[in-house]
């Protein structure tokens, strides 16, 4: 048991499983010698040497393309995307390619891929630095996704990604890779040290794809998030005053759906947090979900908190980001009812 | 200075449209032989005017020639005969069922058989291909039962691929023969992937990918490139230059302004073009390509200068872009005609052989088309609707089970 | 005014267009001397000249980026991806460029771009020739999408987004280009000749982005669709013999929330059917926003009819498609409460 | 035959790491004017030598040679001179602002002043630079106020993209300037539209368009070279080569296997490699890539040699992967100095002057930060929020306008 930072925690996943597999390996720009731009690959390749993690072409399809032929073949790559907002030139080889192989080969050939990309914003990173794209996965047949919210999840999560025998988009809200992070960008920020969640085990352990956690429990509403959000959400519970089930998804696909009917049909009141903008996110796959399996326990209609419907701006980071206050306000909102 | 537009503003067009006498522009052919072989582990900048030649062997005369004559038996010349004009059977008589209505979709290969067959006898049995549509020869060549090509074609009930696949898509791991998709050009990263798989293991096994000349447009393309060059793959990387894309001809993708082999140039690999309707030729360049590859010398780009004799697909009417006699003037001739010639003038074949061989063959085709047929046309017969739900990941998740559940299947 | 199919509707769209506009100028795949491999540019070269329409290399990302760089210059292009399905190489160009061009120069720049693809199942294309992504569009701030469902409307709104300062995708509902298609596949299929909705007025008009059609009106139940499956839903509605309003969006973006709203609060049920797959589909936004907004009028459960959550299969084409029997079972549950 | 892994798998490796002494492999440098210029009406087949050499005219003793020499007029030599020190001194200072906190984000042009600053002064101010982050040069060299710049980089009330952007991402339309994006080449291909439209209206106007080596291996560049050589596009399109991308050596990119200047030959575009640090090279190549676009000969595609003497980015240390004076090893120098040096052989500068130049620059450096701290440095003020909701579209839908509301603005 070490206490780790979430880059710590991600590090030491990728670390047991180079020593564990010999068919892991990993690539990625600036990914090698270097350690990546956020150092979640450090050592790695003076640890087990240049073929088992190295640096690759500014070129994300190809990355995944190459990536997806390794795996076809049999070996388990694990490539960073150096941002999630810089995923999307390989979103075509994602969907067409990775997330259909076993499906139209009749389970002939299949890609075992796990595509780490950093998410999300509240780093005053503008634009293309600060987005959140788990929608555009979630609705991709075929693909699974993950957004940790942790050292502890991180490290368990990502050794089950690389296990799996799908292919994993694994979300990392960068956000959170030092600290956790609840919104309140005015406050001292506190590091990993001290938490629970950052006490790391040693060696190989995984956290179960599709298992939601559910961070605190209560009874007057339900709060489905994931990433970042669970931080957010946590404080703005506190402060709005409510008795809430804090559930933090963890995996976008597979969706522990009953964890979530079981926590609205308790509480009848339901509120969906995310970074990512509103319009066509992935919360509204989560307030359809809710109100197809729990409306006659439904006492207030469901509430979204997100990203506005506008590109991510960089002077207006604060503005943007849906921070405790806007939580606290859909809180009770639907308290009211 | 005030140019016209259309000196600004260019717009390739091709040597004829229909009505038109076809014409193929300036192409330049070197006699069969007149291109020297260099050594396989010849440095790239010693061989940068291959891109610019065409690798030939068979001539006028029928006989093979010059150093890249890969001096093959009879016999193998033989069988690749027996193979591409099974490709050529099969498709015709494919194309005409599909007009009967017995399936969705067709794609011919007429015209660019060697480019599937010889490979396919080339490489080993552990070398795996990454193809495109028109590569059905491979499968032909490597012994895939037709019956289960057939089964395919008609998604009936005993399709390999359990009715989730488009006719001609097919995959067929243990024939070295990698699953294809609708989406042009994006297989030949996961042919760099594989090959870079392979050295990561220490193995000699290779890869070969492929793409039209159309699709060498694509993005992917120059990334595969890419990969293959900085991490030294092992794979062998064709451009079928058949000069059309559906309805474009080659210039739509910068035909006229180089060769596709010469894009090797701009990655520091051996680039060769190559006569692709020349078996021998063929069989040349693939074998030297794969020399270097299992040498730890990295990838080839290979330009194979073909025709696509027949139309796009089932859903194609090539009457309506380009002279309906165009065929019949391409310059390189026909695959199979060639290599009969050369067979006859080997004296290793007759008109007898060949009557009697288009007969065996017609007769294999019919018999599996007929217990095909039996097994059920498209609607016939299908898969077991369940298999809508499987595969989708290693275990399904429950939106499947659900789902399934809902259909009642 | 003259009775045309949809190919003809939209054909004398960018006919009037390029005749009108000489900023207009169209290329694609294929659509140059051929006319496109399901005729829509049929003749539009001859007429208007080799720089008006023409070819282009087989490249989705460089013809949308072509297309920018035009349409940052001031011009108009209309391109066309060959299948909506190919469009996804072409992703990071229309998401991080097109979409954001504006909003990042703050005007100085915009991509005034018509994307148009044939789009949507039924005709046993397979994987790769029937998906429907208009979710990954939806999402994407700075895009409009629109899928017209008749020849009336297709002319109108394709005339529309062209004249659009906005970057557009516009998806043409494949199944529907040659008659409409209510899902009874194993019937006689019936030509446009005939239907009111294939009445084309000669020259220039526009039906406007953002506008959603009151298909039929009704007071027990709305429907919410778009593009095919508006034919299969009023089919499923005769054959249910519920009394519903049915609504053709048209547009996803900008959507038509108003009626929306009014219908719901209306009917207090609602069914939506969309051709997509269901999770993460767009379907979920709606859903969301009617639980939003209508909560206190719901009667029952706002109900999803979609694809399945398997890739589209070739075989299964008519087990996957969400034709009219699912859609009159969905209709007869919201109708149980 | 069983190779080792590392002799079929290989990932390549700089010249040197932290620790080592520097090394850049084996660059073949020519004298400065060494390299024949041909004729700008030049077929491509008969200059396929160019990608594989260097463009030079400054020598070792500082004066300009042979046919690429541009034979510039002191007085535009000494605004390149003026106008790259300024880009230099305002990187310099910015930052330091960064380091205190005053903006979030900046990136130098260090060694590369050069590529943004002499295109400017080359080219017609209604051609249309695309330009990569590296390239406020160019602004400077277009007269951008300063101030303009600075209230951007501290994303305050004035800053003219209204807080959307990071710092360096300017747009400047009225400067020839395109909007950047964060978004790595994607903009290649604009360059290449945008130049077609002009074509399209009959315009001689061009358009430039950059991209870093590292950012070369993106599907987009090769889609963007395939779009300009098929239509003939008036454009110039550029490959700077600074050695790096961020911590990937340009070996990553495919440098050690070629040049960036000779995937032209794949494209059958003139390719010519430059020596980025000489001013009198860079602008004879510009020159000479101009006139062929403007003669309707269509694109060329240049590759500026330079190397990247500071760090990525403010996020960067390139302590941590390269040797830390690897910069002053780099064999071509700096351009400021050889341009300096220049101007004083010609007896056209002296030191007098340069340090009475430096104290101005720094002057307007520090007058307009010191205005652009009055209007507040990142936090201090900025735009109006409402801007947050501005220009998503022409108009805006109900969805901007009810959460404006919601957010009270
Ligand atoms: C990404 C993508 N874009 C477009 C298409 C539509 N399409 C199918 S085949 C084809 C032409 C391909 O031409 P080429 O690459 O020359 O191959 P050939 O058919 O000649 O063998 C096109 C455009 C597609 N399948 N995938
Ligand atoms: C599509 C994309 N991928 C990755 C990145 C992250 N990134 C930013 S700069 C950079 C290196 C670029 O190197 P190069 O093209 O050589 O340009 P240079 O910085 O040397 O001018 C990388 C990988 C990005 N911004 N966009
Ligand atoms: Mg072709
Ligand atoms: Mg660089």
């Amino acid at each position: 048991m070490t206490v780790m930072t979430m880059i710590q925690a991600l590090n030491d996943a990728l670390d047991v499983m180079l020593e564990r597999d010999p068919d892991v390996l990993i690539f990625g720009e600036d990914v090698g010698y270097f350690g990546g731009v956020f150092r979640v690959t450090d050592k790695l390749q003076e640890k087990h040497g240049i073929d088992r993690c190295f640096d690759a072409p500014i070129a994300e399809s190809g990355i995944i393309a190459t990536a997806i032929g390794m795996g076809a073949e049999g070996l388990r790559p694990v490539v960073e995307i150096q941002f999630a907002d810089y995923i999307l030139p390989a979103y075509d080889q994602l969907v067409s390619e990775a997330a259909r192989l076993r499906y139209r080969s009749n389970g002939e050939f299949s890609a075992p891929i796990t595509v780490r990309a950093p998410y999300g914003g509240g780093i005053f990173g503008g634009q293309t630095h600060s987005q959140s794209p788990e929608a555009i996965f979630a609705h991709i047949t075929g693909l699974k996704t993950v957004i940790p919210s942790n050292p502890y999840d991180a490290k368990g999560l990502l050794i089950a990604s690389i296990e799996c025998p799908d292919p994993v988009i694994f979300l990392e809200p960068k956000r959170l890779y030092n600290g956790p992070f609840d919104g309140h960008h005015d406050r001292k920020l506190q590091g990993w040290a001290g938490q629970s969640e950052a006490e790391v085990p040693d060696g190989h352990y995984t956290v179960p794809l599709g298992k939601a956690a559910t961070v605190r429990e209560g009874s007057a509403v339900t709060v489905l998030c994931y990433g970042t959000m669970v931080h957010v959400a946590g404080v703005a519970i506190d402060e709005a005053g409510v008795d809430a089930d804090l559930i933090d998804l963890r995996c976008i696909v597979p969706l522990d759906i009953d964890t979530i009917v079981a926590s609205v049909q308790k509480t009848g009141r339901c509120v969906i947090v995310h970074e990512a903008s509103r319009y066509g996110g992935f919360g509204g796959e989560l307030s359809a979900l809710v109100t197809e399996r729990c409306f006659y326990y439904l006492k207030a209609p469901t509430q979204r908190v997100a990203g506005w419907d506008t590109p991510y701006p960089h002077a207006f980071e604060w503005d943007y980001f849906p921070g405790p206050a806007r939580v606290v306000d859909a809180l009770k909102r639907v308290m009211e009812h | 200075m005030t140019l016209p537009r259309n000196a600004r503003f260019r717009i390739p067009e091709p040597g004829g449209r229909p009505g038109d006498t076809p014409h193929f522009g300036d192409i330049d052919i070197p006699a069969g032989g007149e291109v020297a072989r260099p050594h396989a582990s010849s440095a790239e900048q010693d061989i940068r005017d291959l891109p610019f030649t065409l690798i030939r062997t068979l001539g006028d005369d029928g006989a093979a020639h010059g150093q890249w004559d890969p001096k093959l038996r009879p016999d193998i010349l033989r069988i690749m005969l027996r193979d591409m004009q099974l490709n050529r059977i099969f498709d015709d008589r494919m194309f005409t069922l599909q007009r009967q209505g017995k399936t969705s979709f067709y794609m011919k290969s007429r015209g660019e058989e060697a480019l599937g067959v010889v490979p396919a006898l080339v490489l080993g049995q552990q070398d795996m291909c990454f193809p495109t549509y028109r590569l059905v020869g491979w499968l032909i060549a490597r012994g895939y039962p037709l019956i289960d090509l057939v089964n395919q074609i008609f998604s009936n009930k005993q399709d390999p691929l359990k009715g989730r696949q488009l006719p001609v898509l097919y995959s067929a791991r243990d024939y070295g023969f990698y699953s294809i998709s609708g989406n042009l050009g994006n297989r030949l990263g996961h042919a760099v992937g594989w090959a870079m798989a392979k050295a990561y293991r220490a193995k000699d096994d290779i890869a070969i990918g492929y793409i039209g000349e159309g699709t060498s447009a694509e993005g992917d393309f120059h990334e595969a490139l890419t990969f293959a060059s900085v991490y030294k793959a092992p794979v062998i990387l064709c451009v079928t230059n058949n000069q059309w894309a559906i309805s474009s001809f080659s210039g739509i993708a910068g035909a006229q302004e180089t060769t596709f082999a010469a894009k090797a140039i701009g990655y520091g690999l051996p680039g060769l073009r190559v006569d692709g309707n020349d078996v021998l030729a063929v069989w040349a360049a693939t074998e030297w390509a794969a020399q270097r590859a299992r040498a730890g010398l990295g990838a080839t780009l290979i330009e194979f200068f073909t025709y696509r004799a027949a139309g796009h697909s089932t859903s194609d009417d090539p009457g309506k872009y380009r002279p309906s006699d165009e065929a019949d003037h391409w310059p390189l001739g026909d695959p199979i005609e060639r290599l009969q010639n050369h067979l006859t003038l080997l004296g290793e074949w007759d008109e007898a052989q060949h009557e009697a061989m288009l007969e065996g063959l017609t007769k294999r085709v019919r018999s599996a088309i007929k217990e095909g047929e039996a097994i059920g046309t498209l609607g016939e017969s299908k898969p077991s609707v369940k298999e809508m739900f499987e595969h989708v990941f290693a275990e399904p998740d429950w939106r499947v089970l659900e789902q399934r559940n809902e259909l009642g299947v």
